[in-house]
């Protein structure tokens, strides 16, 4: 079970780890893109930790959705609209609930790398995001399946979305600004893959 | 880092409102959400021209608001485009009810936030058509990259369109207008220095003293191979022959369908440059590039189109289409016919661009 | 050295060439001597105007030819004076008949070849006068020095004084709005860093990450004062106050007395800028700085000149007046008449300055 | 005695000392100027010798006067009018001459510090060509009339061009370029005093 206040510490903790890690991300960018990852990303979740109190007592639906227009309209570039798509897929699949059982973020995972996928055009192993994403969307869906616990398929779902996000290091990128770099994208670990890993590691450590 | 600017989160803003501070008759700026539209708009009965994308290619496009270009320009942070509810509000603000235009560069990124806002427009009841332009020339498969980028065409399709929507045409024929220029305009360019993003504060890429970036595109990125420093003739012809000798370029692109309210794929395919075409040539500065040396440039891509049967009709020089202040330039060539040719000459005033008014 | 040349000995000739390439219709060049007319040049019956400097600047000179600014260019090599036989050779193709209006910037090289080639001119029966632009109020006395150098108020003097030609302004007439130009212009210049003249391969100066020379030439000289660097608004308000604070500035100049033949030394005053005055702000960029940071500095000036209750009646605002890729801007401030403002307003057309036409 | 060859020489060898010195002369003026000097003598002095062959048959004075108009349609610059009018006051001095008795040159270099005195408006200690120049006229002068053969007089002439020149570096500038940089022109050696010294001591060394 997750609780909305968990969803909220969550959001909150996710801000302060883009902010950590902004430096970081825009670096990844620089190799392979044009360096703003991290001061995209972090703009995007200062003005998200802005708007929690004003959806504090709202269901987790409505504050995913306020995520995702947040998102939508202050991050920009490619991984504005990638994550905005992400949690207003992700609000559909949770609507007016109050907590989320394992089944919950499976499907809420399932509708967010759906989402990902259609709106970029991407598919695995082409160096983005997904990369990351829908490893741990599948690895979390398996352990629920499974029987195991929402903290367990957790733990699943960020091994398999570190793994993921190593695993782009060779690729070749065919989506994004990396594409354009070809060969020379290879040996670089994607910044939107690393974003997603990070976003989602916060949410196992949140308690 | 050094730059004449103050914050670097405020380097968007500020420069923005000194820019509508220095052309009021022409433009005035919004913000949150941040647009720059054509003083006077929303012209009633013409289409309106949209464009925008990240901020640091300055004029482009914000300099291009005015008569006989763009109605506005919606400007992202640095290098990031912009979101889809500062062109939703754009277009609110200057649609005349004959419709939008977006003209929208192919990156990931403006595609995909100018696809959201054109569908939450169409769900206001603007009607809206979204054209990309794929021109860069430097990227050769459309299947395993994002596709061509856009670059240098798109000031020329910001031009020809803009006169056109002033003389009447309608969304469709604009359209249809925007989406040949697109398919005629051929760009690529080289980096012989880095720019710097304010908000990051050092050099996206090193390049040593020795080295030039070739086929960069116009976010700092680096290009597709690195290569020893070369002269500017030498330059000018790898770039020339690259465009010049490009064959028949088909990707499939996505368009808004207007009446069904949805996404549709389109083929389409540029036809190559031969001998006896006529172009506009088009020498841009990347930022930092002073123009004597585009001129050399110039001097040298005259002679290989002479060379290759090429008649240069018309011209562009400068710096329109710049990475902050990154050394280098890029060529685009844009085969020409009548109508585009009389287009390019109609007037244009804007804070950019300027002639015949 | 990163530029887009090939050989160094050769990037004055090239760059001409590719502009005369670029725009035949507008003007014309000739090599040894060196000179660029405007393209139909002698005008009859029209006094013509001719400037010229060091390379290095462009779009000045050779970019300010054409209708209703310059009938002739001469250009030396980089940062070097042209010779005297090039502006005789230039005045010999654009005299019409009505006399010449040389307009020389105040540099020792300058000022020398141009006087010896008014007398050249003279002996040939050619009516010259030259009147010289020292506008740079980063000099401050005239006894010590060679006096201020000629900067911004250079260009702004070429296009007045080339809409009043334009007009049938007699030479005599000429000369007397020049001087007026020249003596409420005033301009001061930052570099953030140096430039490299292509002859020797390597930054004339070296200046450290957080340094910045205040009060430069236009020639990658250094400035008056090295300082840390600071913010755009600092910049723009250390250069807008040096400007609008500076006194009444006396200096003897020798100005050529073509009845008699002879030089004859004139006393001038500039007068100090006021409340009430209108100006038009010239905001230049010296070739690195991209227009963006450029719009950063004319808000902030904007902002100065309105509490100081001064009025923008114009402004000009890109990179007309360059020194090679040099990052940094110059403000140059003109107090304005009626006149100065019609003819401002006058159509122009040149490679680096159009409207109107 | 010098004649008319060795005047030939001299110019040729100051072809050569100046193309020599040309980074050195372009150094001093990166100092305190536009870092040109250098390349502006080096080009005037290159079309210079490409000229003699033409005149070598003809008179002193027509050799300094081609020698003049080259420099004058040549460097540019301020150096070039002032070189170029230094040669042509000194061919008014020396017109018609085959060669040049010790009161012969006493009067062309006389005749060439107030030529490029008058041009330039430039006075004594305005670390100028001039305090290399000037010093040295005096002292040749001097010499000759104290009795010195003309290898004495130009061997004090060039010293005491070479301390003019040395003592421009402590002067603050007063006339072209370098005055611009006011007080930060102190330290420096003066590029166009400079190039005067190696010309003069070209003479001295042309046999
Ligand atoms: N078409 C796409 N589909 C999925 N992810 C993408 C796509 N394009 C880019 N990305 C992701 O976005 C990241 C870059 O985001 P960001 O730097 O913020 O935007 P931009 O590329 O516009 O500068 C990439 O590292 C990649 O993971
Ligand atoms: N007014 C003047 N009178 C005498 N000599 C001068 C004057 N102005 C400059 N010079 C000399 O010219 C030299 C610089 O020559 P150069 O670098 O070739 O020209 P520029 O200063 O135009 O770049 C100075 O070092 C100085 O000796
Ligand atoms: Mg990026
Ligand atoms: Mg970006
Ligand atoms: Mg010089
Ligand atoms: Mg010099």
């Amino acid at each position: 079970m997750v609780t909305k206040e968990q969803i909220l510490r969550w959001l909150q903790a996710t801000a302060i780890i883009i902010e950590q890690n902004k430096d970081y991300l825009t670096e990844l960018d620089a190799a392979i893109g044009d360096a703003d990852h991290g001061i995209n990303m972090n703009r995007g979740f200062q003005k998200v930790i802005a708007q929690l109190p004003s959806v504090a007592d709202k269901d987790i639906g409505t504050i995913f959705k306020t995520v995702s227009m947040t998102l939508i309209s202050n991050v920009g570039g490619a991984s504005g609209p990638l994550y905005g798509t992400f949690f207003l897929k992700a609000s559909a699949a949770v609507a007016g609930k109050q907590e989320l059982t394992g089944e919950d973020i499976s499907a809420l995972l399932q509708a967010g790398v759906e989402g990902v996928a259609q709106r970029g055009k991407a598919q695995l192993g082409d160096k983005t995001m997904l990369d990351a994403l829908s490893p741990a969307a599948s690895a979390f869906q398996q352990a629920i399946a499974a029987g195991a616990s929402v903290a367990e398929a957790l733990q699943q779902a960020v091994a398999a979305a570190e793994e993921g996000m190593k695993n782009t290091i060779p690729l070749v990128a065919k989506k994004g600004r990396a594409s354009y770099l070809g060969d020379r994208s290879a040996g670089h670990q994607d910044p939107g893959a690393t974003s997603a890993y990070l976003i989602l590691k916060t949410l196992l450590e949140t308690r | 880092m050094k730059k004449l600017i103050n914050q670097p989160e405020n380097v968007v803003r500020e420069s923005l409102e000194g820019m509508a501070a220095a052309h009021p008759d022409l433009i005035q700026v919004r913000f949150d959400p941040t647009f720059v539209y054509r003083t006077g708009a929303p012209v009633q009965g013409k289409v309106a021209l949209i464009s925008g994308g990240g901020s640091g290619h300055e004029p482009m496009h914000a300099g291009f608001v005015g008569t006989g270009m763009l109605d506005a320009a919606c400007p992202g942070e640095v290098f990031t485009s912009p979101t889809p509810d500062q062109i939703l509000e754009a277009a609110r603000q200057v649609n005349g009810g004959a419709g939008i235009l977006n003209i929208v560069k192919n990156y990931s990124g403006d595609v995909m936030n100018f696809e959201m806002a054109a569908e939450l427009a169409h769900s206001e009841g603007i009607r809206v058509l979204n054209i990309l332009i794929d021109d860069d020339a430097a990227v050769k498969d459309s299947l395993y990259t994002q596709g061509r980028r856009g670059v240098g065409t798109t000031v020329l399709a910001e031009k020809i369109c803009g006169a056109a929507a002033e003389g009447g045409y309608d969304l469709s024929r604009l359209a249809e207008l925007c989406r040949k220029v697109n398919l005629n305009g051929r760009s690529m360019g080289v980096a012989l220095t880095s720019c710097t993003v304010p908000a990051k504060g050092s050099p996206t890429f090193n390049l040593g003293e020795g080295e030039m970036e070739v086929g960069i595109g116009i976010h700092g990125e680096p290009g597709c191979q690195r290569v020893p420093v070369k002269s500017a003739d030498e330059i000018a012809e790898m770039l020339a022959i690259s465009i010049i000798e490009d064959s028949a370029y088909t990707r499939t692109l996505r368009e808004w369908d207007a009446d069904r309210g949805e996404w549709a794929e389109v083929e389409l395919t540029d036809p190559p440059l031969s001998a006896g075409d006529s172009v506009l040539a088009f020498v841009n500065s990347l930022g930092g590039t002073p123009l004597s040396e585009l001129y050399i440039i110039y001097r040298k891509l005259a002679q290989i189109c002479e060379n290759k049967g090429i008649k240069i009709a018309r011209n562009l020089i400068g710096p329109y289409m710049t990475s902050l202040e990154m050394q280098g330039c890029s060529i685009t060539l844009l085969k020409l016919d009548d109508e585009m040719i009389k287009l390019w000459d109609a007037p244009v005033f804007t804070p950019a661009l300027r002639w015949g008014m």
